[in-house]
């Protein structure tokens, strides 16, 4: 037996069956380590297949011994590599911080469950990403929201349940057109296999049933992905579930939607269809420029913070979206530098708040004057984050904006490239608050300097660093986004 | 005779709807769906055998249950709900 | 061979028949109870029939030996269900109607209700069950 | 003749279709519009049916007819029987709804017509799956092949999916409090009835389960089947001795073992190096092998299935009823 060969079937089992082994255990501590193991497992094999992808471009695993369009074929090009990456990479740091986090907030006899549950939302959001089968992509979409909904359910707030239902109607009519979308699709072809699709495709692009695929694929995928009139559910999702819960769906959930966008636009239906035939780049590049400057505006309107962070994914969205409508090399190249840097910068923020939240129980401003002195670390590793989100030279924020802003001007979009300049002054406003309250303002009268445990720590540093050193060294993960974007655009390296 | 035979059954189907939505009472809704399911089960048997469908005694012998199993669930939900909220 | 030809066709027809009575009754009776009575009855035994003629068409197979199946299933299903809904609408409060359109009677509809509902007060009684 | 009398089936079953939807927007009792949910799903099933695709209605049946309706009832035990009639017209939903539906519409129109031979999906991977169907699993039923071999891996995510509905709903209501719940009263005709219909039911799921690779069925249909004969047990003879015969506890390691069964047979092909699900390792004939993987990975299902929605049931009836006024 090669562990290697095997290594794009077993990325997405593993976690599945240690799901289940963990309500077998049925034991807290031990469904804590089976989710740190297989976490690093997750994490050790995206590495390596990261290596391998950039040898041979693209990896093909037929499942059950089948060829690809008759059987289901799991196929990893850098693209998937990338988002492997950045789930299973987030997903380990989430499961270290796990274990002090999840003792506190959630109700004991719940907390097995509750890990069983984010290892499905792990291995669902896995398996998205390795397939190359449109209702392969469905099926694991299911897995991971289901597992979502309870997960934001139990946030301690009451509010945690509305916010959960709200977003279990929404995914579910967004899952619903995913899947009116593909029927649609095989009707019209016969075959599931993405790359099959691709081929069969162009001879009845030119149908209703097609054309109306299209739309109910996008409009599905968008509500998932968060996207401008459709991102209702994000703010009170993020805001009030589990710290652990909302440090891994912001800073993986919405990405895997965006990349299932870009896999149907891209790999499915072509760039000619999708973007250009379609007159889809132009609504993109809209979409994602009010939802850039909503989302900012929004942001520096709330009181808690940790929904002020949730409206700034929605603007965070709308640079990926912004990137993607540009269709262009440089654009695509934006946007999935986006995608990996966004993941840091969320995923370091979040967790801060969970530090916090761990602590005064409450995210809200008010609670965190003076916090820069009775928390230092958690609020340096703050600060990192923040400048990193509003994109200050040498971290990872910037990179991706600066890539943006490049792409922009080469299409000679100069005045969008002034939105992103704005927002950016916006997002300064609404980070500049948090830091104001926090090291500006005195802690209130007996709170001294707050103990927070060492493995939760290390994660939230091991993230901010992260911002940083991908902000200085950005061969990684620009060399795999650039590998991607050649992919997709069909061009040989 | 049998396409006769179909035929009285979909009118059946028909008539055994209307009485569902007309109600009044809840137990003439519950009577109707029940009837409904009996008439669906020989809708399988007769319709099946008439047009050839696969293995059709199958699924008409889990319907058959599958309705028993219903029904009894709704009055079992009746004896525990409180009978005042009856509304006609 | 012909025979049963003829024998099955009898049964579907009859059942067919049969059904649709009961439907007719069942949406046009006046209260409940007949309803249900008009259902029950000729359901069962429709359906009965039914399933034989489809069985005598057929011929022997693995096949009839589940239709029988089915038979016993609905023959014990059906007035269980019957006798069950029965006794959940008495429980539940419904009351038969109490109208009587027939000349034979003489008194006023009012009376009539009184008298019909004193004996469905004696008739539980007796069973130990009063309505609520 | 009977192509007439199909059409005539097809267009009666479609109309009580859409009787039943706008009936059912039209009624505000809950509990009446749970029943029409019931009828509908026997008519979709019979369409199923009529269309040819028999596992597909046999779900239908189990799941849509069956144990749907009593999960919406012991729901509706939970909250009012009346919908609230004052906040009901929202008229955002109706553009959305009207634009959706013209959107389908305006998809379906360049379908194929239906039957039509020359459609892609009779031509481009129909013919491959019949042909190794035959040489390489051997099984009469195309279905349950496609399901547990050429698409084995779909069927595992989707045991998965009921896997975690089940962990979501146990996480959200617990697994409920039975010693306070009001039992049902002895009736002496149905337990007399019901003993023999238990032991038929439990007898037809073993048919169903390993009947699924000749015939209509399979593990899915029949963990439903299994369930449901519980829960007609405890609908029966009380919670109390349901929970005695399969306590609640053990639900979810079930569930979780059915799991672990479709995933460790898929393992299993790993070890002399095939693909994950890949059968033909299991035995040293590759056609044996598949009959023994699919007999395997059904096996799963089942027990997934069964334990899952039984673990629905309990957690959902066990909850304490709070009368609203």
């Amino acid at each position: 037996m090669n562990l290697m060969t095997h290594l794009p079937v077993l990325i997405v089992v593993v976690p599945l069956l240690s799901a289940a082994l963990c309500v077998l255990f049925n034991n807290r501590k031990s469904a804590w380590l089976i989710t740190l193991l297989a976490s690093f497992f997750c994490f050790y094999a995206s590495i390596n297949l990261i290596q391998i992808v950039q040898e041979v471009d693209v990896i093909i695993y037929s499942v059950g011994g089948w060829e690809a369009p008759l059987g289901i074929e799991l196929r990893i090009d850098a693209l998937n590599a990338l988002m492997l990456l950045v789930l299973s990479g987030s997903a380990v740091l989430v499961s270290i911080y796990a274990l002090k986090s999840v003792e506190k907030e959630i109700p004991v006899q719940n907390q097995v469950l509750f890990y069983t549950a984010l290892l499905l939302v792990k291995a669902g959001l896995i398996g998205i990403c390795v397939t190359g089968d449109a209702f392969n992509i469905f099926v694991f979409l299911e897995i991971s929201s289901i597992s979502t909904y309870a997960l934001i359910s139990l946030g301690h707030d009451r509010r945690a349940l509305h916010a959960s239902y709200q977003y279990l109607i929404m995914g579910t009519i967004g899952a619903t057109f995913i899947l009116i979308g593909i029927g649609f699709m095989y009707v019209m072809t016969g075959t599931l296999n993405i790359q099959d699709l691709s081929q069969r495709l162009p001879v009845v692009a030119d149908t209703s049933a097609i054309r109306a695929a299209f739309a109910f694929l996008t409009i599905g995928v968008g509500i998932k992905a968060a996207m401008l009139p459709l991102h209702q559910w994000l703010p009170n999702a993020y805001a009030y579930s589990p710290s652990v819960v909302s440090t891994f769906l912001a800073a993986t959930a919405t990405k895997v939607a965006i990349y299932v966008l870009i896999r149907f636009q891209l790999s499915l239906f072509g760039i000619e269809f999708s973007l250009l035939q379609m007159p889809f780049n132009k609504i993109l590049m809209i979409l994602g420029t009010i939802g850039i400057l909503g989302g900012s505006v929004s942001a520096i309107y709330q009181s808690n913070v940790k929904r002020m962070l949730a409206y700034s994914s929605v603007a965070q969205i709308g640079y990926i979206l912004l990137a993607i409508g540009l269709a262009s090399e440089p654009g695509f190249t934006a946007a999935l530098l986006h995608i990996f840097n966004h993941a840091l910068m969320k995923g370091t923020l979040f967790m801060a708040l969970g530090l916090i939240a761990f602590r005064f129980a409450s995210t809200e401003l008010s609670v965190m004057s003076g916090i820069g002195k009775t928390m230092p670390l958690t609020m340096a590793a703050f600060l990192i984050g923040g400048l990193s989100l509003i994109g200050v030279p040498g971290t990872a924020g910037f990179i991706s904006k600066w890539y943006l802003v490049t792409a922009l001007l080469d299409a000679s979009l100069w005045p969008l490239a002034l939105v992103i300049l704005i927002a950016s002054v916006l997002t300064l406003i609404y980070i500049g608050r948090v830091i104001e309250v926090a090291y500006f303002q005195p802690a209130p009268e007996g709170i001294t300097q707050q103990k927070v445990p060492k493995s939760m720590l290390v994660a939230l540093w091991i993230f901010a660093l992260s911002n940083i050193y991908f902000g200085l060294y950005s061969d990684i993960s620009l060399g795999i986004s650039s590998l991607a974007v050649n992919q997709l655009m069909g061009v040989t390296p | 005779m049998i396409a006769a035979a179909i035929v009285a059954l979909l009118i059946t189907l028909a008539l055994t709807l209307i009485r569902a939505f007309m109600g009044p009472s809840i137990y003439d809704r519950i009577l109707a769906v029940n009837s409904f399911g009996t008439k669906t089960v020989l809708f399988i048997v007769v319709g099946g055998h008439a047009l050839g469908w696969f293995s059709y005694v199958d699924i008409a012998l889990m319907y058959a249950l599958v309705n028993f199993i219903g029904t009894l669930a709704v009055m079992r939900f009746f004896e525990q709900y409180s009978p005042h909220g009856e509304r006609s | 061979m012909i025979i049963i030809g003829w024998l099955s066709d009898v049964c579907l027809l009859l059942g067919g028949f049969l059904v649709l009575t009961g439907a007719v009754g069942l949406l046009r009776l006046p209260d409940f109870f007949t309803r249900l009575h008009a259902a029950s009855v000729t359901e069962t035994l429709g359906a009965v029939l039914l399933i034989i003629g489809i069985m005598l068409d057929t011929g022997l197979m693995l096949d009839t030996a589940k239709l029988i199946l089915l038979i016993c299933v609905m023959f014990i299903a059906n007035p269980t269900i019957t006798h069950g809904l029965c006794r959940a609408a008495a429980h539940g409060g419904i009351k038969p109607a109490m109208e009587t359109k027939s000349p034979m009677q003489n008194s006023t509809p009012s009376d009539s209700k009184n008298i019909y509902e004193n004996q469905i007060q004696t008739e539980t009684g007796v069973s130990g069950k009063a309505p609520k | 003749m009977i192509a007439n009398l199909e059409l005539v089936i097809d267009i009666c079953l479609l109309a009580f279709l859409i009787m039943i939807v706008f009936a059912s927007i039209k009624i505000t009792d809950l509990f009446a519009v749970t029943m029409l949910f019931g009828i509908f799903s026997f008519v979709s099933a019979l369409l199923f049916l009529d269309l040819d695709a028999v596992d597909v209605a046999f779900t239908e049946a189990a799941v849509g007819a069956g144990f749907t309706t009593v999960l919406m009832l012991s729901a509706l035990r939970l909250t009012t029987r009346f919908e609230n009639v004052k906040h009901r017209h929202s008229l955002l939903g109706l553009p959305i709804v009207i634009l959706t539906g013209a959107a389908l519409l305006y998809g379906v129109a360049d379908f194929p017509n239906m039957g039509d031979a020359n459609a892609p999906i009779h031509h481009h991977l129909a013919p491959d799956f019949i042909r190794l169907t035959q040489q390489k699993i051997d099984i009469p039923n195309i279905v349950t092949a496609v399901l547990a071999s050429f698409r084995g891996y779909d069927t595992f995510g989707e045991t998965v999916v009921i896997f975690s509905a089940g962990a979501a709903v146990l996480m959200l209501l617990g697994m409920g409090h039975v010693e306070r719940k009001q039992e049902p009263e002895k009736n002496l005709i149905l337990w007399v009835v019901v003993k023999p219909m238990i032991a038929l039911i439990l007898i037809f799921g073993l048919y169903v389960q390993f009947h699924g690779d000749f015939g209509a069925g399979g593990g899915f249909q029949a963990g439903v089947i299994f369930a449901s004969g519980f829960i007609l047990y405890s609908l029966v003879f009380g919670e109390t001795y349901a929970r005695k015969v399969i306590p609640a506890t053990i639900l979810p390691r079930l569930s979780a073992l059915g799991v672990l069964i479709y995933g460790v047979t898929g393992l299993m092909s790993l070890i002399s190096n095939k693909p994950f699900l890949d059968y033909n390792a299991l035995s040293s004939n590759p056609v044996g092998g598949q009959h023994l993987g699919i007999l395997l990975v059904e096996a799963g299902v089942g027990l997934a299935v069964f334990s899952t929605i039984l673990l629905i049931y309990y957690s959902f009836s066990g909850r304490e009823v709070i009368h609203y006024e």
